[in-house]
């Protein structure tokens, strides 16, 4: 029988790896014979408890779920759970409250992901220097956990590193090369030694004015998540220390085999992570450039 | 005879669009007209309606309110923050909040007169401050799950209690916009500041009520959609002074002032809640949804202007 | 019912009244009071402070200095609403009413009778605007728009809301400014009324045969300061005058001179506008002046600017200078050489906010520019030649237009097509709330006009004015053209005849 | 003359100044303030920084300063700012940067004969036009992308890069390129008749009709100029990018009009100035910088800027009014 899902997205077109996310989702439905309906949210919590409702009459039969806010989404899952319409959380995670409302995560880990760039982070300062942040869209569950799983790490693990400022920049590259120019005004060459940005779109931004300021050499960055303009920039410059490969075709895919499990009953984990390694100049070869 | 015919056209020429979106989702689409769906879309007509009385008001009086969405927003998360306390004490400091800010730009708007645009252009940047301080740019959980019973209860176990609390406003609101001097007076300042001056209005005071007025109903909104998601998010509230002004002017509320009604904006924001219900429900991909939403708004105020009468 | 007072009790008395605004001392040292039953005239060139006067004594300013008693009580009037109270009621010379709401909302603006709970009481609003309205005896209904009302109907809204309330002062300011013959009629059978209640009431008029119609007193004003308080009939138009303007003044009139007509500039054939007006003829030649007589709402300004290519015509012909033309725009008249005086001089005349030099360069400068960049020299040089020519009083080029008072404002839109030289002059109402100094200059203007060889059309609704200046004369009722008189036949009666053989009252007493 | 008669005379003056640069003044006690606490502030380099900043603003604050004193509204542009700027980025690997940017110069002019029409002819409200062409633009661009990056594959070879991060005489490019818009749009305003236009029809749309002004076409071209301008923004935006995201523009809208309100143009049309606007820009500019280098976190600089923008909005009404409330 005909198995149909229905997805609200975070915010389609923000970024390439959301749009590669829905159309990645979208082939691989197509591939599986599995019918569709795909929502966006628009980083909208409101508009997504919406959809959510709105797919609910549409009795899919199973709801995947991108949270524009993990805690937001928590009541409306309990009545699709009254419903009987199994949920997949994809990409970034449901409150913990929710979680028993919920049939299963599928994504990355944004958390693993910061604590990751820290330890890149470290490894390229030799565990000893002040670091400053660009994070993404303040209040977005992607942009804090990257942020949270930096710092408590740092915290953690590496007490010869400070991070001295964060400031967001709303993944936009135009305002990360505008707060990275200020930071660089305020602090002198040898004042900062690391930069660390929510992902490698704002990092090229952040290298931008960097090098247009010649304070290339006493810098190091790690970043969250790679973008084809990251690899470029590892590829060539030495700024760019760290990034790591999350591929939104990886994670669409994963989610659409999960979320067709679900809808035909079957027995899954309840959360299913993949992979994001870390890239360096050293393993960089063994990556293909993304498309995204 | 043909002016009144004209006039009636675009006067309620909202009914017409809203009639004509209904049939075609419902031809459309085969779970349109059910009852859950109705169920649905009374509820989500709900929050932005609620922004919209307030609106109404002040786009009466020549006025507008760019800060409600922040308004919205930040009262959603104090009604979460002040829980602990108590449901009742954690709404009224919601409701309260709304006012204070409402009445801080009616103060602006009214006694520096400062343009309300800047004012609250001005206060829609600050709020969003405001409610990053307060959520310390996290969501905040709330804890009390009775206070989720606001929005899923459904009175008679049909009709969703927000959406009653919305008709209700929306009545009242109606109700003093033609009975009462308050309601004249809105349509008096806005239709001629000066002469409403000179006529011994307290044409500060009112415009000062009705900035409190939106700030009242932005926080109402505000704590039905905290009740929705029992969360408190700085994200909320980006785009609904938008989508609210849409929805008034659809309704035919004149930005310049003096014109405008209630039941009209119910029927602008029945239309814009029904086009997004219907094209979700018939999953149209998110860029068209947004190029049909524009396009719609364009389309509807130059239908309005084919059908202006002729000036006299 | 109503008492006549034959002893008059002094209401309202202002003292040592100051009123200064930046840079202009508007109201300087006036003394002024107004009694029970009386009409009080308030006259003076434009800009002498005689409205400014008049809104100190409804709580709109507050003066500098000098005092205000009411009924021998000193009393502080601090907003509008202190002075409606004590029932001081101000008709504006601007209409002040709210075009979307009902006739009954705007007579009780500001105080809508209402229930208990805040409920507005609507069968006693309507009943007591009803009353009102009744009174003066007026054809518009309660539930009327105000919007959807003639201005002479509007105007009666605003005195309406003045009986209404139980005024005890009621100020008109150039009541009459764009009311015609009748309706003024109906006006003062209204302050008839107003008296035998024993109401004291201001009027302010630049229409000096009116103020000796219905005033008993008469204030002259000049500079904002006091010249005189008369008798009205202990005076008589040329003393008043002379108080005014501080001059004698000759008669406004005598400048027409019967000039050599040249070719003909333009003549129209039977254009019609579907319910504005139908078959209009005629045609005007080098050098003559026609005038357009009618009723407020005979459809003249529509015809001014249907020729102005405001809007178009929807049959008929119009041949500018021997050809047929299609007049599709302001742009396009303005090119073929027609210049519009508009009726109405803030809205549709000036850019308030713009200096003088910048007004009157308006329309002239898309033809002095080099590469589209305006010639400041040639420019300022036709600000001198204009400023001079209409003796257009300003403190200099970059004064705002909004501070010059309305005689001047109408020379600055005079000159702004002037300086184009063109062939073809409208003036719609021209001398509309203006001074009888400046009324003069205006009409000699005129005819100067006409000398250089100008053909000039003017609108007027006043007979003494349309007699004076024009050497033909049409006349105009609902639309249609109904005589045309040369200007040995016409006569007053004549016209009057003309405009109301089938006229219905606009508001019957 | 009398020594009394000079001190008059000066005072007078100089609280006709106070009264007509309330917003200058302004500007000066905040550079003053924030150089007080920072003496990096006002270092060359950071001006220039700033400055380079500003750059896109203000180009686009340009257009829309004509555009209000015409008594026009635009909300659309920070949805054109992100199309113009997707646009040449995307062709400009495909067609070359030249063919690239004279189209994307011909997407702003299209959108401004769009909104032209609708506002100057058909003559719809100009605000809720572009409140729908807001969306539409944005909706258009996502359509084009299909919702992917597009970015200029090799940017340090690109010549293309010279609008954004290029210097001339060591003075970043986009600076050169707003300073140079100031001045003529200054020109223009002031000394051309187009420039007499747009203060007529801002005071007077009535009046300027019947004084010949072909009033549809005057808002027709101004609509044009504002799509010029951000179009031309976009051209500097993707320059310093090299790369184009699709809701790079967003929120410019906003920041824009702040700006050029904060400079004293009037909303309603028939007063402005380029000079004012460039100020607004500025201290738009400075304040974002001179928050981060005192490191406030940016959700107070929210708060903060409430505070400026009605406290500046609020001096400049009121020396002109000549008292704080009404
Ligand atoms: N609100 C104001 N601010 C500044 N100046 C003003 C204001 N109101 C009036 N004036 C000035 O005060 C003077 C007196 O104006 P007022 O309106 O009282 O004259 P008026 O006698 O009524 O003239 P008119 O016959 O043209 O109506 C004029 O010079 C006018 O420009
Ligand atoms: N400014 C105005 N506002 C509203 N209605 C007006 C206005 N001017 C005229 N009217 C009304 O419009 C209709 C046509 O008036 P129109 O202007 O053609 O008359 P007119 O003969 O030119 O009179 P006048 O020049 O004395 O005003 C009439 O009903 C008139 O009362
Ligand atoms: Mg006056
Ligand atoms: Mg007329």
């Amino acid at each position: 029988e005909d198995i149909v899902i229905g997805m609200t997205a975070n915010n389609t077109g923000v970024d390439s790896y959301q749009t590669l996310h829905d159309q990645a989702f979208r082939e691989k439905a197509d591939e599986m014979g599995v019918e569709y309906t795909i929502l966006d949210a628009r980083g909208e919590p409101m508009r997504q408890v919406d959809q959510i409702m709105d797919l609910m009459t549409q009795d899919v039969d199973v709801m995947v779920v991108w949270p524009v806010s993990g805690q937001a989404i928590v009541p409306v899952l309990r009545q699709v759970q009254q419903a009987g319409i199994p949920v997949l959380i994809a990409n970034s995670k449901v409150d913990e409250s929710g979680f028993e409302l919920v049939s299963g995560f599928a994504g990355p880990d944004n958390i693993t992901q910061g604590e990751y760039a820290a330890q890149m982070m470290a490894e390229a300062l030799d565990g000893e220097g002040r670091v400053v942040e660009i994070m993404g869209t303040p209040g977005y569950i992607t942009a804090e956990e990257r942020s949270q799983g930096f710092h408590d790490e740092i915290e953690a693990n590496y007490p010869g590193i400070e991070i001295i400022e964060t400031q967001p920049a709303d993944w936009n590259r135009e305002r990360a090369q505008e707060v990275m120019e200020n930071y660089l005004t305020k602090y002198d060459d040898g004042e900062i030694d690391g930069v660390y940005v929510g992902d490698d779109n704002m990092g090229v931004g952040a290298i931008n004015a960097i090098r247009s300021e010649g304070r290339g050499d006493n810098l190091k960055m790690t970043s969250a998540t790679m973008f084809a303009d990251g690899y470029d920039e590892m590829q060539s410059g030495d700024i760019l220390y760290g990034t790591l490969y999350q591929s939104p075709i990886d994670d669409a895919n994963y989610t659409v085999e999960i979320a067709v499990k679900l809808a035909r009953g079957e027995e899954v984990e309840f959360f299913n992570y993949f992979e994001t390694p870390k890239v360096t100049d050293e393993n960089i070869a063994e990556f293909e450039r993304p498309v995204w | 005879m043909k002016k009144q015919i004209t006039d009636f056209i675009k006067k309620q020429s909202i009914w017409f669009i809203l009639l004509l979106s209904l049939i075609f989702f419902g031809t459309m689409q085969a779970n349109f007209l059910t009852l859950r769906n109705f169920q649905n879309i009374f509820l989500q007509i709900s929050i932005n309606g609620l922004m919209a009385i307030g609106m109404t008001y002040l786009m009466i009086n020549g006025e507008i309110d760019l800060s409600v969405g922040m308004i919205y927003a930040l009262c959603a998360a104090v009604v979460i923050g002040f829980q602990p306390l108590g449901i009742i004490p954690s709404v009224l400091a919601a409701l309260a909040t709304g006012m204070v800010i409402g009445a801080i730009n009616g103060i602006f708007v009214a006694k520096a007169e400062i343009n309300s645009f800047i004012v609250t252009l001005g206060a829609m940047i600050g709020v969003r401050g405001l409610l990053f301080v307060y959520t310390g740019e996290r969501a905040i959980l709330g804890t009390d799950l009775r206070f989720t019973y606001l929005a899923s209860t459904r009175i008679g176990g049909v009709f969703p209690l927000p959406a009653l609390i919305f008709l209700v406003f929306l009545a009242i609101g109606e109700y003093f916009l033609r009975n009462t001097s308050h309601g004249r007076n809105a349509y008096a300042i806005g239709g001629n500041q000066d002469a409403a001056e000179k006529a011994g209005i307290a044409v500060k005071k009112h415009l000062i009520i009705n900035f409190v007025l939106s700030g009242a109903m932005a926080a109402t909104a505000g704590i039905i959609a905290a009740s929705r998601m029992n969360t408190a998010t700085p994200t909320l509230g980006r785009m609904n002074h938008l989508w609210v002004i849409i929805a008034v002017v659809l309704g035919g509320t004149d930005l310049k002032g003096g014109y405008g009604n209630l039941v009209r904006t119910l029927g602008g924001i029945f239309v814009i809640g029904i086009l997004d219900n219907g094209l979700n429900l018939m999953g149209v991909h998110t860029f068209y949804n947004m190029l049909f939403m524009g396009s719609i708004l364009i389309l509807v105020i130059f239908i309005g202007k084919k059908f202006e009468p002729l000036k006299s | 019912m109503i008492s006549i007072k034959k002893t008059k009790e002094k209401i309202l008395e202002l003292k040592n009244i100051t009123k200064i605004f930046p840079g202009i001392t508007a109201v300087d040292d006036v003394t002024f009071e107004v009694n029970a039953g009386e009409v009080h005239a308030l006259v003076g060139e434009n800009g002498a402070g005689k409205s400014t006067l008049m809104k100190v004594m409804a709580g709109i300013h507050i003066p500098e200095k000098g005092s205000i008693s009411y009924k021998g009580e000193k009393i502080k009037l601090k907003n509008p609403l202190d002075a409606k109270k004590k029932g001081i009621i101000l008709i504006h010379q601007e209409l002040s009413l709210v075009p979307q709401m009902t006739v009954a909302e705007n007579i009780l603006l500001g105080s809508l009778p209402s229930k208990k709970g805040g409920r507005i009481n609507w069968k006693e609003l309507h009943n007591r605007a009803q009353e009102a309205i009744k009174k003066l005896g007026c054809q518009f209904k309660s539930t009327d728009l105000v919007e959807d009302l003639t201005i002479a109907h509007q105007q009666m809204v605003e005195i309406a809301r003045a009986i209404s309330y139980d005024a005890k002062v009621v100020i008109f300011d150039e009541p009459t400014a764009s009311l015609t013959q009748e309706e003024v009629e109906v006006l003062y059978k209204n302050i008839e009324l107003l008296k035998e209640q024993g109401i004291g009431i201001i009027y302010i008029s630049h229409k000096l045969n009116e103020i000796f119609e219905v005033s008993d007193k008469i204030t002259v004003l000049r500079d904002g300061k006091l010249v005189d308080t008369l008798d009205t009939d202990k005076t008589d138009e040329p003393e008043i005058t002379k108080k005014m303007i501080g001059k004698n003044i000759e008669d406004f009139f005598a400048s027409k001179k019967i000039s050599k007509y040249g070719d003909e500039v333009i003549r129209v054939e039977n254009i019609t506008r579907k319910d504005e007006f139908e078959n209009i003829n005629f045609s005007i030649k080098e050098g003559e002046v026609l005038g357009l007589y009618g009723l407020l709402g005979a459809g003249r300004t529509e015809v001014a600017e249907t020729i102005f290519g405001i809007n178009q015509p929807d049959s008929g012909q119009i041949y500018f200078k021997g050809h047929e033309v299609n007049i599709s725009s302001s742009k396009k008249a303005v090119h073929l050489g027609i210049g519009l005086v508009p009726e109405s001089r803030k809205e549709q005349g000036l850019v308030l906010g713009m200096s003088t030099l910048e007004n009157i360069s308006l329309a002239k400068i898309p033809y002095v520019h080099n590469y589209g960049f305006i010639q400041n020299k040639e420019v300022k040089e036709i600000f001198d030649k204009y400023k001079d020519r209409l003796s257009i009083s300003t403190t200099g080029p970059n004064q705002k237009v909004m501070n010059l008072s309305g005689g001047n404002q109408q020379k600055i839109v005079i000159g702004k097509w002037l300086c184009l030289n063109p062939d073809l002059v409208i003036l719609d109402e021209p001398t509309r709330g203006i001074d009888v100094g400046s009324k003069a200059e205006i009409h000699n203007l005129i005819a100067e006009l006409a000398e250089t060889g100008m053909a000039v059309l003017v609108i007027s609704s006043e007979i003494p004015e349309i007699l004076g200046v024009s050497h033909r004369i049409i006349t105009m009722h609902q639309g249609e053209q109904t005589g045309v008189f040369t200007d040995e036949e016409v006569t007053e009666d004549k016209l009057i005849q003309s405009i109301t053989s089938h006229a219905e009252d606009i508001c019957k007493v | 003359m009398s020594n009394g008669k000079t001190g008059k005379i000066n005072k007078e003056k100089i609280l006709g100044i106070i009264k007509n640069q309330g917003i200058l003044i302004f500007f000066a006690l905040l550079l003053f303030s924030v150089s007080l606490v920072s003496d990096r502030f006002l270092s060359a380099r950071n001006i220039i920084l700033v400055l380079r900043q500003v750059s896109i603003t203000g180009v686009m604050a340009c257009g829309i300063t004509f555009l209000l004193i015409s008594g026009n509204f635009d909300l659309s542009i920070g949805s054109l700012l992100s199309l113009t700027t997707v646009v040449v980025i995307n062709l400009h690997d495909k067609i070359g940067p030249v063919p690239a940017i004279i189209i994307t110069l011909g997407v702003g002019i299209l959108i401004g004969i769009i909104n032209g029409t609708l506002v100057g002819y058909i003559k719809l409200n100009s605000m809720i036009v572009t409140l729908g062409m807001l969306t539409v633009l944005q909706a258009v661009t996502l359509i084009y992308t299909g919702g992917t990056y597009s970015a200029i594959s090799r940017p340090d070879e690109a010549w293309f890069r010279f609008f954004g991060r290029g210097y001339i005489l060591r003075i970043p490019t986009p600076v050169i390129i707003f300073g140079g818009l100031v001045i003529l749009f200054h020109i223009i305003l002031n000394k051309t008749v187009y420039g007499k236009y747009l203060f007529a029809l801002g005071g007077n749309r009535t009046a300027s009709e019947y004084t010949g002004i072909n009033e549809s076409f005057i808002t027709f071209i101004t609509f044009i100029v504002t799509g010029l301008t951000t179009a031309l923004a976009g051209i500097m935006m993707g320059s310093r990018l090299m790369a184009a995201q699709n809701y790079i523009g967003e929120g410019y809208e906003f920041t824009v009009l702040t700006a050029v309100v904060l400079g004293g143009t009037s909303l309603f049309g028939g007063s402005g100035s380029v000079i004012k606007t460039l100020i607004g820009v500025l201290i738009l500019g400075f304040l974002t910088n001179a928050f981060i280098i005192m490191g406030f976190p940016y959700y107070v600089q929210w708060i903060v800027q409430w505070g400026i923008i009605i406290g500046a909005v609020w001096m400049d009404v009121a020396s002109k009014r000549g008292k704080l409330w009404a």
